[in-house]
């Protein structure tokens, strides 16, 4: 219906490569975006805290397990840690050098994940599917353990939580209690953007398709050249990379505080069943999954209070979450293959309107 | 100007005849064992794959589909067998009846309880099981006894004298003939009145091709079962089908007595690959192609 | 440097001109490896350059005669101004004509050149290479497959560019090249096109750069076409009308022409470009509505009961708004939402978005066909034109437009109707003469430069044309009633599960037709309705297709016995082909006319038992393969009877008309 | 701008002319476990032709295949590419020095396009490093439309242009044998294995396989092996004929002696074609 492609050719590979290449969709993009901004003016500070932030933090650690199940079939239980990796080393390096930026910190921790991420993507190489996430699985409970087990990462606090110092940019108090929730909403904002850039810059080049080759059929894959080894431990690498900025941002930009069980194995399935929910292999999705599985417990919470009924907390924690795992069962069910496909039928159907099909 | 024809052309009126098709009248004569009427099927919503295809198994008949990947021979077979649901395919028009009973809501397991199976191509046996392993698991919808189907796995052995030879070897380490054979001879096991074959001479050399129609014409003359087989090598195929017909995009578009269609110019043309003088070389093909002739 | 002396009277000089003009704008795609390639002017300039002067290499000389065969790619449309430019003149020939069909013309045109598209052309000019001896040269653009053919005569089109490059970077080439083209006059021979015709062998018809330019400079001044315009060009090289909009007004308005990637993918690429000016014959239009209406036959209810209610709107509306008729506010805002919800997606479809301008010509089109698009807010129009008058005859202006008249004379151009009704034309388009054929030239064209168009017609109180029939096909039942095979045949043509009909009579006692289902819509009905059939002819052949059938040919006698003049030319008895008529079996030309003659003697069994009160008849027809091999095909037609309806009064006529 | 011409020649000068041999294996012979696939084979490939491996099925063909391009490594005996007798080679240095392959029942990268599938057989010559690939923009891109060119003539070149955006699961089996071919052929291989390519082909498509065959030979000058069991194809393409039983080699030559040939009749043939 919106879809109006009649002359939009094109004349070079360049134009035809991009990855918006219908006007229609570039506007749409762009309006997400203006919206994005919005936010902030018309939202309130339950809104951006409460959704906003989380939903960023959780589409960019999906994007990052999204890279290593969706696009390389690598799957991984380990996501939690890996996150926890890049909060711990972003603390760590943040009371080594308080004088760097906080932001610069951030970045550099994902590092840190990237390199424990291909350790524990190493036995990949020989490994499988479902055993492959049982190593992984290894790795969330080692850490987990080296999490608290060594005192040095949390600086030998006594409560054994790692708390967030404030830190500024450019003056304005971007991390700490005093960071107003906008400021944070658009630093994360400013760096989802660009870190899913890359990683949609990444996915369709050389090194996507290497990944996507694996997935498909690794036998193929070596036939064409690729190297088994580079391309899993690459993939283990990103995706340990996202999760890991994704796991500093979550402690430094969101809870302002945190232990071992914000990075416990409850955030890694978090995490894959965003992937799942929003589509293995799409970026859209890890956002649609994000937005899904983070916003349906507030909205399911928030629901009967609209409503005007009035129930007691725990009444609607169960509620909610038996709501929340049907809505789960019955959406996987309809779709398998989540949200992102969900969108392609549609804008499929969309572009082919008014005719049934294509 | 023209008032008979002043409704505008949106409304293409298709006229409504009267004695619309009554199902009752085409119940099958008895001797038909397979029915198929009419049928749509659309993959994922989007891509409709069969367009109004029909055809007839009668009992005891060796039925051939032949046409080009993609024409739609092998959804048709799943069409029948009930197949289609994994590859979220849908039959949106038409029905399909089996022995005159309606068997688009039968799951594939109560089909072969009624006595039509699949084999399915690429032959899909159970690589980690024997080959007698395999075909005892065909016997699995049976409740006649052990006895019975001792029996009949001594009457595949008959047929396939290849498996007897091979029936403690793993299926996955057999040959490509012999798992189509195991895959026929699990069939079997079911004791089916009618087996659905897909593309039965995929992958096999020419002396195995020979062999496995061979032994589907004996199962077919000897034990009274029915094929409806779905096949690109239209060479042999017609050679052993009593009716075959020929499915492009979707559709039948030419259907006869194997021996006829084996006469037909278009199909000596473009499925024999006999030109005037014999057979064609593939040297000689040419960049650009002839335009068939079948809807002329 | 590319000098311009004298006027622009050639396209050659065009060419030159354009390069300069609209050096970096577009003037020529094609889709090709994914995506639309793209030529400047002065690219092409450049590419026809090296072309011509290669093939002033191989030997070609002012004067000669070169054949261009094949379907719409750019280099055959370069290889027209590139002979041109040398002075020879190119004749583009049908690409789809059997092997016998092309030696007549090539003979006849003496061609000394052949420039070809693919190994498919190549073979088909080996194969009658031995019944050509003029012909010593064949150059062809697609080197697939012709890798290991050994004539010397062959040559690659690149080959010849890179040729013609070698010789232009030496000094003095140039000038040579672009003194050739100064050399051109405008009384000089540009094309030739051959007429199929409907009858006879085909007519060498000879147009004048004069004849040509002027033509094109008119349409395009008449729709205000310049060189931001862009058009697909997909219709034969060999006709008239693409050579007019695809090359003559290409040159002269230097708009940009589209190829497509091949001519399966048409309607595709269409909507890729979606050209601002777009010409069509009606069968297209009706096609493409067929195939609207078939798809959304499998839409779900409530949107088909959406679409049927916009199109309705739309049919209420959309014309009076497109005409700049008042309308009131509510119908405005009901249409602007249908175009929102149908109009628009319908349009982006078709890929009709950007056009400007449509054009029909060439068969009467349903008025019902006509009316849907004008409803949809497209500016389709009609126009009457022939070979002979490089196309422009008559057009309908902007906010002139019916669906029975074909418009207006075209600019420059002067009408007479003859005494027997004929129409005559005089304009600065009419053709030079047919090439080698002084007889028929003087038959058509007399002293006073007159042509006879040989379509019976007259000019309505608005002095709008209308045509009736071909003059000379209209003909009298053995009672004395009038009987106009074509206009019976366009009625019934109008349904869209009829793809052809064919209507005997003349000299009969009654009119009889044959017909052929449109397979499309008629397969759809036939799922629909759980019929089950194996082939065309088994669907032909099906009692509920004559049912069918039999409901249109009534409707059409009813609108008949409607019309005085034609109520006597009611059809008694029908029948329904078993095959399609088909221009390769010579039943249809390749303008998809139908051959009367030649029908009338393949199918004489089944037109005897048309009139011997047969119930059906058992027939044999021989068909042709591409490739000129002969098979057979066999069946048992079905002969039915229809009901003749009594005349109405011309009143009770108006009357019903007028509701 | 001129539509760009076909180049798809291998890039390789090895100094190897045509009718040279470009790959001999003698007397290899593979075991897995107990089972014997292949037993003491020897035969070569020169440069240039185009070479069938016939055989029942069971015979050790695919095996053979395998031996050649790294998945197996034989217990016995020497192979030898371009001269050079190499050791325990990965499928991957295989394809790195100029052998690519098809496989019997395809194996495409089912999620992905039939643009991307061929773009992925050029991985190899793709070179630019993560940091360019990061910010796209530039360097990566125009390496990624330099291929993009490529690929589009390969696509061109089968014909499967009006498929270039669909993925490659739901296609046709006819049509996803097409693209394995393209994808293969994306790599420029100076010797390419076929694995069955006509299999549960009908005639029309046999035909079309057997046009890209022939050009792919005549036109890149690629050398190709091929395992088929249309006898038809075999005697109209092939220049010579290996016959595989049982993991040995019974027959070798010109393909009329091979059908000729009574043990291959017997092993193989069943009737005399």
């Amino acid at each position: 219906m919106f879809y109006r492609e009649a002359g939009q050719f094109k004349t070079n590979y360049k134009a035809d490569q991009a990855i918006f290449p219908i006007l229609q969709d570039r506007v749409g993009l762009g309006l997400i975006i203006v919206v994005a901004l919005l936010v902030p003016v018309f939202g309130s500070d339950f809104l951006i805290n409460s959704f906003m932030i989380p939903f960023l933090i959780f589409a960019l650690a999906s994007i990052g397990l999204n890279i290593l199940t969706g696009y390389c079939g690598q799957l991984s239980l380990g996501t939690g840690a890996f996150m926890g990796v890049g909060a711990y080393s972003c603390y760590k390096l943040a009371t080594i050098f308080p004088d760097v930026n906080i932001l610069i910190h951030i970045l550099l921790s994902g590092f840190f994940a990237a390199g424990i991420g291909c350790i524990f993507g190493l036995p990949s190489l020989r490994i499988k599917g479902l055993y492959l996430a049982i190593t992984t699985l290894a790795a969330q409970f080692f850490l987990e353990w080296c999490f608290i087990r060594i005192p040095w990462l949390y600086n030998y606090n006594d409560s054994g939580a790692i708390e967030v110092p404030q830190r500024t940019l450019a003056g304005v108090p971007i991390t700490g209690p005093a960071a107003t929730p906008e400021v944070r909403y658009y630093v994360i904002l400013a760096l989802v953007i660009g870190l899913t850039w890359i990683a949609s810059n990444l996915i369709r080049g050389r090194i996507g398709r290497s990944w996507m080759m694996i997935r498909d059929m690794d036998i193929a894959a070596e036939l064409m050249g690729i190297k088994p080894l580079n391309a899993k431990l690459s993939a283990f690498a990103v995706s340990s990379y996202f999760c890991g900025v994704a796991g500093a941002l979550m402690v430094f930009m969101w809870l302002g505080a945190a232990e071992v069980e914000s990075f416990s194995i409850n955030v890694s399935f978090q995490v894959l069943f965003m992937v799942i929910i929003g589509g293995m292999g799409s970026l859209i999705g890890c956002f649609m999954g994000a937005a899904f599985i983070f916003g349906l417990p507030i909205f399911v919470r928030v629901l009967p209070d609209m409503m005007g009924f009035a129930m007691n907390a725990s009444t609607v924690d169960h509620i909610s979450r038996m709501v929340i795992g049907a809505l789960i069962i019955f959406f996987l069910i309809v779709e398998p293959h989540g949200f992102a496909r969900l969108w392609q039928i549609v804008k499929e159907k969309l572009r082919n309107w008014p005719f049934p099909y294509g | 100007m023209n008032p008979a024809f002043a409704g505008f052309i949106f409304s293409i009126q298709f006229p409504i005849v009267e004695s619309i098709m009554s199902t009752a009248e085409e119940i099958a004569p008895a001797e038909t064992i397979l029915e198929v009427n009419n049928i749509e099927v659309i993959y994922d919503h989007v891509i409709l794959v069969l367009k109004g295809v029909s055809l007839t198994v009668p009992r005891g008949g060796i039925v051939a589909i032949l046409g080009a990947n993609g024409a739609g021979k092998t959804t048709t077979l799943k069409a029948i067998s009930n197949l289609l649901g994994a590859e979220r395919g849908d039959v949106t028009k038409g029905n399909i009846l089996f022995k005159g009973e309606e068997i688009q809501s039968l799951s594939p397991n109560d089909l072969v309880r009624r006595g039509c199976i699949q084999v399915m191509e690429g032959r899909h046996c159970f690589g980690h099981l024997t080959v007698e392993e395999n075909l005892l698991t065909g016997a699995f919808t049976r409740k006649d006894g052990s006895a019975a189907i001792k029996e009949d796995l001594e009457m595949v052995y008959n047929y396939f004298p290849r498996l007897r030879e091979r029936k403690a070897s793993l299926a996955g380490y057999t040959s490509g003939g012999e798992q189509q054979m195991c895959a026929i001879g699990r069939a079997l096991m079911s004791k089916p009145d009618m087996i659905l074959l897909d593309e039965p001479s995929m992958g096999l050399a020419p002396q195995l091709v020979e062999e496995i129609f061979e032994i589907v014409k004996k199962l077919n003359s000897n034990e009274g079962v029915s094929f409806l087989l779905a096949e690109q090598n239209t060479n042999i195929a017609l050679r052993y089908a009593t009716y075959g017909y020929i499915l492009e995009s979707g559709r039948v578009v030419l259907d006869g007595e194997g021996a006829a269609l084996r006469e037909n110019e278009d199909v000596k043309e473009f499925y024999l690959g006999v030109g005037g003088e014999g057979r064609k070389s593939f040297r000689d093909v040419k960049h650009y192609k002839r335009r068939k002739r079948w809807l002329a | 440097m590319a000098t311009e002396t004298g006027a622009l009277d050639t396209f050659p000089k065009f060419l030159l001109h354009n390069a300069k003009k609209f050096g970096e704008r577009p003037a020529m795609r094609h889709k090709d490896f994914g995506i639309w390639q793209t030529w400047t002017w002065s690219e092409m300039h450049e590419e026809i350059r090296n072309f011509s002067v290669g093939l002033k290499a191989l030997g070609l000389k002012r004067g000669d005669k070169v054949a261009v065969v094949g379907s719409n790619r750019p280099r055959l449309y370069w290889s027209f101004c590139a002979v041109q430019a040398i002075g020879g003149v190119p004749i583009p020939v049908y690409a789809d004509a059997v092997a016998e069909e092309m030696v007549y013309v090539l003979q006849h045109a003496e061609v000394r050149f052949a420039i070809v598209q693919d190994q498919e052309q190549v073979d088909k000019l080996l194969s009658i290479k031995d019944d050509l001896p003029a012909l010593e040269t064949i150059v062809y653009d697609w080197e697939r497959g012709l890798g290991d053919y050994e004539e010397d005569f062959l040559h690659n089109f690149g080959e010849v560019q890179a040729e013609g490059k070698k010789q232009l970077a030496q000094s003095g080439a140039e000038a040579d090249w672009i003194a050739g083209i100064n050399e051109g006059k405008g009384s000089d021979l540009s094309v030739m096109l051959y007429t199929s015709g409907t009858t006879g062998k085909p007519k060498g018809v000879m147009l004048s750069y004069d004849n040509l330019v002027v033509s094109s400079q008119n349409a395009n001044k008449f729709d205000n076409f310049d060189e931001t315009d862009e058009i697909i060009a997909y219709l034969p090289l060999a006709w008239v009308g693409d050579h007019i909009f695809s090359y003559g007004q290409s040159m002269t308005a230097g708009y940009c022409v589209c190829c497509p990637e091949s001519p399966d993918t048409v309607t595709e690429n269409r909507r890729e470009i979606a050209p601002t000016y777009f010409f069509a014959p009606p069968r297209v239009f009706e096609g493409l509505l067929t195939e609207i209406m078939v798809r959304m036959e499998d839409a779900g209810n409530l949107k088909k009961k959406m679409f049927h209610y916009f199109l309705d709107v739309a049919k209420q509306t959309g014309e009076r708004i497109l005409n700049g008729e008042s309308t009131s506010f509510m119908e405005r805002l009901k249409y602007k939402i249908g175009e929102f919800l149908v109009y628009g997606p319908l349009k982006n479809r078709l890929g009709m978005t950007r056009m400007k301008v449509g054009y029909t010509a060439g068969e009467a089109i349903g008025p019902e066909i006509f009316k849907f698009y004008r409803s949809l807010g497209l500016n389709l129009k009609q126009l009457y034109g022939q070979t002979e008058a490089s196309v422009y005859i008559t057009a309908q202006p902007d906010g002139e437009i019916s669906a029975d008249t074909v418009g207006t004379p075209s600019p420059d151009v002067e009408i007479d109707i003859a005494d027997n009704g004929e129409v005559l034309y005089r304009s600065p388009g009419v053709f030079m003469g047919y090439y080698k054929n002084e007889e028929a030239t003087k038959e058509t064209k007399t002293e006073e430069g007159w042509v006879h168009t040989g379509d019976a017609g007259f000019l309505d109180s608005n002095g709008h044309l209308r045509i009736i029939d071909r003059a000379k096909d209209v003909g009298k039942l053995n009672n004395g009633s009038m009987f106009p095979p074509k206009y019976i045949e366009n009625k019934l043509k109008f349904f869209p599960n009829i793809k052809e009909a064919v209507a005997i009579g003349d000299g009969r006692d009654y009119v009889a037709v044959m017909l052929n289902i449109d397979l499309q819509p008629v397969a759809n009905w036939a799922e629909r309705n759980n019929i089950a059939y194996a082939s065309y002819q088994e669907l032909a052949n099906h009692p509920m297709v004559y049912d069918m059938m039999a409901e249109h040919v009534d409707q059409v006698n009813l609108d008949l016995a409607s019309e005085e003049r034609v109520a006597g030319a009611q059809i008694k008895r029908f029948l329904v082909l078993h095959k399609e008529l088909d221009a390769d079996d010579g039943e249809l030309t390749r303008t998809m006319k139908v051959r009367r003659t030649l029908i009338n003697e393949r199918y004489e069994l089944l037109i005897e038992a048309l009139y011997d009160g047969s119930e059906e008849k058992f027939v044999e027809t021989e068909v042709v393969f591409e490739d000129g091999r002969k098979g057979k095909i066999s069946a048992t037609v079905k002969i039915r009877d229809a009901e003749v309806h009594e005349a109405l009064h011309r009143s009770g006529a108006m009357k019903e008309a007028a509701q | 701008m001129n539509a760009p011409a076909m180049n798809l020649q291998s890039g390789r000068d090895d100094g190897i002319a045509v009718g040279e041999e470009l790959l001999s294996v003698s007397n290899v012979t593979l075991r897995f476990g107990g089972v014997t696939a292949i037993q003491d084979v020897s035969f070569d490939i020169l440069k240039g032709e185009i070479r069938a491996i016939i055989g029942p099925n069971g015979a050790g063909k695919t095996s053979m295949l395998n031996v050649i391009n790294g998945f197996y490594h034989p217990q016995e005996g020497i192979i030898r590419f371009r001269g050079e007798a190499r050791s325990r080679m990965k499928p991957y240095e295989a394809a790195a020095s100029g052998i690519a392959r098809t496989f019997q029942n395809v194996a495409l990268f089912t999620g992905m396009s039939t643009l991307d599938n061929i773009m992925s057989g050029r991985s190899l010559k793709m070179n630019k490093n993560f940091l360019t690939q990061m910010f796209y923009y530039g360097p990566a891109r125009d390496e990624e439309i330099e291929h993009r060119r490529r690929v589009e003539e390969i696509i061109d070149f089968l014909e499967i242009a009006h498929i270039r955006r669909q993925p490659v699961g739901k296609l046709p089996y006819g049509l996803q044998k097409r693209v394995e071919l393209g994808r293969a052929l994306a790599l420029e291989p100076d010797l390419l294995l076929l694995d069955e390519p006509m299999a549960g082909m009908n005639l029309e498509e046999k035909e079309d396989m057997s046009r890209f065959i022939i050009d792919v030979n005549q036109q890149f000058g690629t050398t190709i092996a091929l395992i088929e069991h249309d006898m038809g194809v075999v005697m109209d393409l092939a220049d010579r004929v290996v016959v595989l039983d049982y993991g040995k080699k019974i027959a070798d030559g010109q393909p009329a002696d091979v059908q000729a040939n009574q043990d291959v009749i017997d092993a193989y043939l069943g009737v005399p074609h």
